[in-house]
């Protein structure tokens, strides 16, 4: 805490002397530095650890001399994650500060409005953590006019694709798991994350017993935990991201007896076992990449130098974030240090980066999920960790797990079968 | 005050040519502050009209905006119906709705019509959300026609919008009417006792404040491509605009407009601050408040008077 | 059984409604302030009380203890800070007070948010709970935490009834709501019953605060629906009528509860609006509303 | 002289909640007269006005203005039809000229003409001449004088030429001069044919303008006629003098003792009206002074300076002691206790904890034995203990503010109008409660009546208070002889 205030008084000293320094509008432009724009909210976890991992990928790649000789300058705004604020911070990063790519956002909704305008404006714009289908699909739809938005983190389809894959192995094989009941969030996210969740359980075996979704500005859960156990399922498969800690607390508090497991992103924050008192105790949740989980022979060093820096592990923006820095770079390189928009955009098409969350590439045009992160074996895969006495463990795939899966007293497998 | 009123009129000119000539020398990022403040503006002006002059507050000018800019949205995106006749569409709807709300609410006094128009926020936010299929719920829904992506003609678009509906609302302001909804709005016995029938009237100041409201609230989706609850409905727009208008200055209509600006001005310029940018910008907001409360233009014109 | 879960979660969550609103009616009663800042000050002590446990390593008694302090104190500030200035201001008129203290009061209650958000980050935070584990409530598996915080509520309902009731003090806070004037013929400082009303109303803002954060968790992004859901339910009940909001608390908090049960989770809020802006154009002065 | 008939009032009624405010009023009002309609407060005077301009609705009863029954309009409705009003206090546009001001009210109540025509501009001109404000057209309400702003009044309700116009209190708050010019402005209404009503308290005001004066009390009419019948009227005298009044021959006690309250030319202004101009008064220990003159004179604004209430120039001092930098709470407990016109009741709170309130100071044994006393000097109240306040009868109300009063054991206490509309039994109770107050307790008392007949038995001395000043001083004896007649 306080070293993170103390990092945040720095950044707002630095901004401040910004103001001081130059007039409103007159930002000093070298043209020897690339210019990446960073759009984030400081206040939230997630938002925090995007900007902050984003400079971390810049310091590295100026450390090792910078792209071809030129430095690489984060400029980082905050968007109060209010799609109005996002889209005044796209307009300033572009044309004020003349950044040659933007990094925003992990709010659909946001990443959305912005879309438009990254087309409008020519602008190679990223999303290290939206999920939303139709980022990318309007991409597919429109290609020419909406080509320069790249969707840096898996869209909801195949997040469900990756809860269903570790729930199969995981609950289903050894432990006899039948049937289910999705929890989401009324957002723009989880609509095709349901509709991939309704698909894919029943496919390997777990049958939807109930399918709810909640007004994100819910503080009660206690009717929904009632209605889900009246169910009587052998799991809660959740797709939650506004809300996290209050559902967690209220299922640990009241001891519903079903494991919660899916996507929880509050739950990917090293924040959560703090701010739930340790209610997070056996929740699980998919995410990029943990501590302590060599991913890639890049994940562990960053997260060490991440949490060297500012005392807290990154959430998953934080490996999109960091990852999708080094991929505009590489871009960059690629395009023979040209920063043409157009010319940009097919070097990012053809991006292979060994990130911190894996091996990085994008599906084509032809693809129905234009422009996203492509999901499976030997990518992207992601990983589910559980919370395990205030640590997050990795505990699937098998391959990279540190940890057994193992749930608090209260959670009753089986409620159901016996 | 016919001589005050000509200066207003001078100074207004000389402003509004100034603005018109910023294109030559802003970036097309500062062009679109402005552009945006400028639609803020009006949203602010027509609120000040309801507050200042009928002496109604209304903590509900998203409502009314809210109502216009959907339907305009709607209507274009999903029957691709041409911008003016969506934009109209609008106008007319948030005026429908503004009279819905109005006439059963000016019943009401003091806090309670405050409440009805926030309550009427909050469900209009509802309904879209529940009617996710047509309005894009929480996403917002974009719209396929803009009026254009040069800055400088959406610059000057708003500017000159912003224009005519100063002039439009400050001369109705100044009008025989908007002195009938002035007394009407400091003394209703009163204003009745000298025969207006002041209902009428303030019904009136709500159709033209949901009519400005309205057009504002449709355009501005058009500039902006898209409409989403936090762009047009949130109470956050709400607070700003009120924050706008008391800070310009109340009964002042053109300050309600040069508070607008100051605001989003002051908003973008402090965004350095990253997250801290709204603390100090209602800190300072807060401050005019208490130390100013006649506002930036109303404490201008005051001192005027008194000279 | 559904007909029980409901009355029984119901119950919980409405008292909590009940303790903020009555704080949140007896100022406006007494000195005749809607502070919209209301929700910044339950906030302030949530995450403080959090803080304090979470990040400085106090047992979570103590924590809560500083938590609701730090409601009192952001009590106070409210008051001296914007609300009196606004009152005894030369420049505004009398009857521009109202608008000038809502929306003074609601650039506060921005100011709270946001500078809270900045310190703690936006995460929603949650007290460790009084007492851990379950009890049976009529084949209800209920936190006993839930429990112990309705039974709080009702006591500190209980001790405020018998403050305002059984004391001298208390009958002068009364007094004051009906007819300030006649207090002050009688000798007693109305500033300084404006100082115990805000005092009396800070704790219970802040013990109200804390409890929610035990509860079901408080983060900082809640603050305007803290401040609308406390406004609204006092407003239905009737302004500056303690038992009025306490009636329209239990009337919302089964409202929404009933919503989410028998309609959908997602409509929860909408119901307890449509009621009150129904009750509001039948009847404005509310259930129990005076005049 | 007598007109046509303009308005016809006939059988009205007014209730509000359980009180009846006018009970069967009936009058007319002739084109080209001066009516005066007169009363104490709470005679239901206003209440008339306000029925007429239709700002409150009649229970029962019509409103004929020329024949058409127009008690069921809405204000503006009959204000179209020809009603005009004056109000007391006015609240003028204070961003627009006293010009536009006027313009305002010859405005059409249409949404659709923006324009005002030169013609209207014309006209309010001419107004402003005809009122006298000819010279300052162009200025901002708040820059004039008192007087111009009531002209400025007039100058709107004339504006459409209505055939009836109200003016309530027209002389409230003017100086003597101002009040012969704007005596002259309103005979000018008259000579325009207009059907004038004057609202005011007391038939002296307006005796010298009334073609007719009429009489209310508790909602009633009580007398009709020229100015001097009405002040001949027994009635009328009885309920502004209680009656004829005779002498009370009295040891003067504590002339000679020390002086506990002294008054040094005191001045009050509400705005721009000068309530009170250099009032010098003096009451010593255990002395019962008694400041009578007709409502309005300023007897109350003085209790309110005493008490702390309102702003005041000037010195006031009890005991020796400078009570300007006290706060009106520490002046009560200080001692001075003051029991308002207006009771400032708690009337949701039930008589025993208004009681209990007002002994708030006292230990609880003092408390009960205070209150002990209170009850046997009013027992009516022991029995209405447990029952709202608001729910009580005028004169219990009184009783109760008297007796909470009481509680606090004052040293000087402060009785504004407690005879104020109370039927003659309660005046009784409420004379011998205060005779035995004398007898024992040591207590000095300052009582404000326009009941004389109440106020003599209990005064060493009075003063009589009048537009402010302090028209007279004696005891009572003197009083009864020099002030017998044309005291109304």
């Amino acid at each position: 805490m306080t070293i993170l205030t103390g990092a945040r008084r720095a950044l707002l000293a630095g901004a401040v002397g910004a103001v001081g320094l130059f007039p409103f509008g007159a930002l000093a432009q070298s043209g020897d530095t690339i210019k990446i724009g960073v759009i984030g909210e400081e206040s939230a976890v997630a938002g925090a650890s995007l900007t902050k991992a984003a400079v971390m990928a810049a310091d590295e790649i100026n450390a090792k001399g910078g792209l071809n000789g030129r430095k690489v300058e984060i400029i980082t705004y905050d968007d109060h994650s209010s799609a109005a604020d996002a889209v005044r911070a796209f307009q300033r990063a572009v044309s004020q500060d003349k950044v040659v790519a933007v990094i925003a956002s992990y709010i659909s909704e946001v990443v959305l409005a912005i879309e438009p305008w990254s087309a409008r404006l020519h602008m190679p714009f990223i999303t290290p953590g939206a999920a939303s289908n139709l980022i990318s699909k309007a991409v597919h739809d429109d290609y020419d006019h909406y080509k320069y938005t790249f969707h840096g983190w898996l869209t909801s389809a195949f997040i469900a694709q990756a809860v269903c894959d570790y729930a199969k192995d995981e609950f289903v094989g050894p432990r006899h798991m039948t049937t289910a009941v999705v929890m989401s969030e009324d957002a723009a996210w989880t609509k095709p994350l349901d509709e991939a969740y309704l698909e894919c359980l029943p496919k390997i075996g777990l049958k939807v017993l109930d399918h709810i979704r909640f007004n994100p500005d819910t503080s009660d859960f206690t009717p929904i935990f009632h209605q889900i156990e009246d169910a009587h399922p052998d799991v809660i498969v959740t797709g939650i991201s506004h809300v996290g800690v209050q559902p967690t607390v209220q299922w640990h508090d009241q001891q519903v007896p079903i494991p919660m497991v899916g996507q929880s992103s509050q739950a990917t924050t090293s924040t959560f076992w703090k701010d739930t008192n340790g209610a997070a105790e056996g929740v699980i949740t998919d995410t990029a990449a943990a501590p302590g989980v060599a991913l890639t022979p890049s994940t562990v060093p960053f997260v060490t130098e991440y949490e060297k820096k500012f005392g807290v592990t990154p959430s998953y923006t934080g490996y999109a974030s960091f990852d999708m820095v080094h991929v505009i770079a590489e871009a960059i390189e690629r395009a023979g240090g040209s920063t043409d928009p157009d010319k940009l955009v097919i070097a990012l098409e053809a991006t292979d980066h060994l990130g911190t969350m894996g091996r990085i590439q994008f599906y084509g045009r032809d693809n129905l999920y234009t422009h996203a992160m492509k999901y499976g074996p030997g990518l992207v895969t992601t990983i589910a960790i559980q919370w395990q006495d205030g640590k997050q463990m990795c505990v699937w795939p098998r391959d990279k797990a540190n940890s057994k899966i193992a749930f608090p007293s209260f959670i009753k497998l089986h409620a159901s079968a016996n | 005050m016919a001589f005050l009123r000509s200066r207003v009129l001078w100074i207004g000119a000389a402003v509004v040519v100034t603005a018109a000539l910023l294109p030559l020398w802003l970036s097309a990022y500062l062009l679109g502050v402005l552009t945006a403040a400028y639609y803020f503006g009006v949203f602010a002006m027509a609120w000040d009209l309801l507050f200042g002059f009928a002496g109604e507050v209304n903590f509900g000018p998203t409502f009314l905006i809210g109502l216009g800019a959907y339907t305009a949205a709607i209507l274009n995106s999903e029957f691709g119906l041409p911008i003016p006749v969506c934009v109209v569409a609008g106008a007319l709807a948030a005026v429908v709705g503004g009279i819905l709300l109005a006439v059963p609410a000016l019943r009401l006094r003091g806090p309670y019509f405050g409440l009805v128009t926030l309550v009427a926020v909050l469900l209009l936010q509802n309904l879209i959300v529940i009617f996710a299929g047509v309005t894009g719920g929480e996403i917002g829904m974009t719209v396929p026609d803009v009026l254009s992506i040069d800055e400088k003609v959406n610059y000057w678009f708003a500017l000159a919008f912003l224009t005519i509906c100063a002039v439009l609302l400050y001369g109705l302001s100044r009008s025989a009417v908007g002195l009938i909804l002035q007394a009407s709005g400091q003394d209703a016995v009163e204003a009745s006792a000298l025969g207006f029938n002041v209902t009428k009237h303030k019904i009136a100041a709500f159709c033209i404040s949901a009519l400005f409201s309205g057009t504002a609230g449709a355009l501005l989706i058009f500039y902006m491509g898209t409409a989403s609850i936090n762009t047009v409905i949130d109470l956050a727009i709400a607070v700003q605009i009120i924050i706008a208008a008391v800070l310009g200055g109340r009964r002042t209509i053109l300050g309600a407009a040069l508070g607008a600006v100051v605001l989003i001005v002051a908003n973008e310029f402090l965004r350095p601050l990253g997250q801290l940018n709204t603390f100090v910008v209602s800190a300072v907001a807060l401050a005019v408040i208490l130390f100013f409360p006649e506002g930036l233009l109303g404490y201008a014109l005051h001192r005027g008077e008194r000279e | 059984m559904r007909a029980v879960q409901i009355l029984v979660d119901g119950f919980a969550i409405s008292s909590l409604y009940g303790l903020a609103a009555v704080g949140f009616t007896l100022i406006f009663g007494v000195s005749g302030v809607l502070n919209l800042a209301h929700g910044g000050i339950m906030v302030v002590a949530a995450l403080i009380g959090w803080a304090a446990a979470a990040e400085f390593g106090l047992n979570s008694y103590a924590g809560t203890g500083l938590g609701i302090l730090a409601g009192l104190a952001t009590a106070y500030a409210t008051y001296l800070i914007v609300v009196r200035p606004i009152q005894r201001s030369r420049a505004i008129r009398p009857e521009e007070t109202e608008i000038f203290v809502l929306t003074g009061t609601l650039l506060w209650g921005i100011m709270i948010q946001v500078g809270m958000a900045y310190l703690f980050s936006d995460n929603p935070v949650t007290i460790r709970p009084l007492v851990a584990g379950v009890v049976n409530v009529l084949g209800v598996r209920t936190p006993a935490n839930e429990i112990l915080i309705a039974i709080i509520a009702w006591a500190l309902i209980g001790l405020l009834w018998l403050l305002v009731n059984r004391t001298r003090t208390g009958k002068a806070l009364l007094g004051a709501s009906m007819n300030p004037r006649g207090v002050t013929l009688l000798g007693y400082e109305l500033t300084r019953i404006y100082f115990i009303a805000w005092t009396i109303y800070g704790l219970l803002a802040g013990i109200a605060g804390v409890l929610l954060a035990s509860f079901l968790g408080v983060g900082t992004a809640n603050t305007g629906q803290l401040t609308a859901s406390a406004f609204s339910i006092v407003v239905l009940g009737g302004l500056g009528s303690v038992s009025g909001s306490l009636i329209a608390a239990y009337v919302v908090g089964y409202l929404e509860t009933m919503t989410a049960y028998l309609v959908a989770p997602t409509l929860r809020p909408i119901p307890a609006l449509i009621l009150l802006v129904l009750v509001v154009y039948v009847r404005p002065q509310g259930l129990l509303g005076r005049r | 002289m007598s007109g046509a008939v303009r308005l016809r009032v006939s059988e009205l009624n007014k209730r509000f909640g359980g009180v009846v405010a006018v009970k069967n009023m009936s009058f007319d009002l002739r084109a080209g007269e001066i009516v005066g309609l007169i009363g104490p407060n709470g005679s239901g005077k206003s209440t008339v006005m306000s029925l007429i301009m239709g700002i409150q609705r009649a229970n029962s009863g019509t409103i004929a203005l020329d024949g058409t029954d127009i008690a069921r309009w809405p204000a503006h409705r009959i204000a179209r039809a020809g009603v005009a009003i004056v109000f007391q206090h006015s609240r003028p546009l204070q961003r627009q000229t006293v010009l536009e001001n006027i313009k305002l009210a010859l405005l059409p109540d249409s949404l659709l003409r923006l324009a005002t025509e030169a013609s209207v501009t014309e006209r309010a001109r001419a107004i402003a001449e005809s009122v006298g404000l000819g010279g300052v057209l162009h200025r901002h309400p708040w820059t004039l004088p008192f007087a111009d702003l009531r002209r400025m009044e007039v100058a709107k309700a004339v504006a459409r030429d209505p055939k009836v116009v109200l003016i309530d209190e027209p002389f409230a708050g003017l100086t003597a001069t101002e009040i012969k010019t704007f005596s002259d402005l309103i005979r000018s209404l008259r000579d325009a044919e207009r059907a004038v009503l004057l609202v005011d308290h007391s038939v002296k005001s307006v005796a010298a303008l009334a073609d007719r004066v009429i009489a209310m009390y508790l909602g009633e009419r009580i007398a009709e006629g020229n100015a001097a019948e009405v002040m001949q009227n027994e009635t009328v005298r009885r309920v502004y003098l209680g009656g004829a009044i005779e002498a009370v021959k009295r040891t003067s006690a504590g002339a000679d003792a020390a002086t506990l309250l002294d008054i040094g030319s005191v001045d009050v202004f509400y705005g721009k009206a000068q309530a009170l101009e250099r009032i010098d008064l003096r009451v010593h220990q255990d002395e019962f002074v008694s400041i009578v003159g007709l409502n309005g004179a300023g007897k109350t604004t003085l209790f309110n300076a005493i008490s702390g209430l309102v702003p005041y120039r000037g010195l006031i001092r009890f005991g020796g002691r400078d009570l300007r930098n006290l706060t009106a709470a520490a002046i009560a407990r200080a001692g001075i206790v003051h029991c308002p016109e207006t009771r400032e009741l708690f009337g949701y709170m039930s008589v025993r904890e208004n009681l209990d309130l007002g002994g708030g100071h006292l230990s609880s044994g003092e408390r009960q034995t205070q209150l002990a006393w209170v009850f046997e000097l009013f027992p009516i109240l022991e029995q209405r203990q447990a029952q709202a306040a608001r729910t009580l009868s005028g004169g219990e109300q009184q009783m109760l503010a008297l007796g909470r009063a009481l509680m606090m054991q004052p040293k000087l206490l402060i009785l504004d109008e407690p005879t104020l509309g109370l039927a003659p039994v309660i005046l009784a109770q409420m004379s011998k409660a205060i005779e035995r107050l004398r007898k024992e307790r040591s207590l000095t008392l300052l009582l404000a009546e326009q009941n004389v007949t109440f106020a003599l038995p209990h005064s060493d001395r009075l003063y009589l208070l009048d537009h402010g000043r302090v028209a007279w001083q004696g005891d009572p004896a003197r009083f009864a002889a020099e002030m017998r007649t044309g005291y109304l």
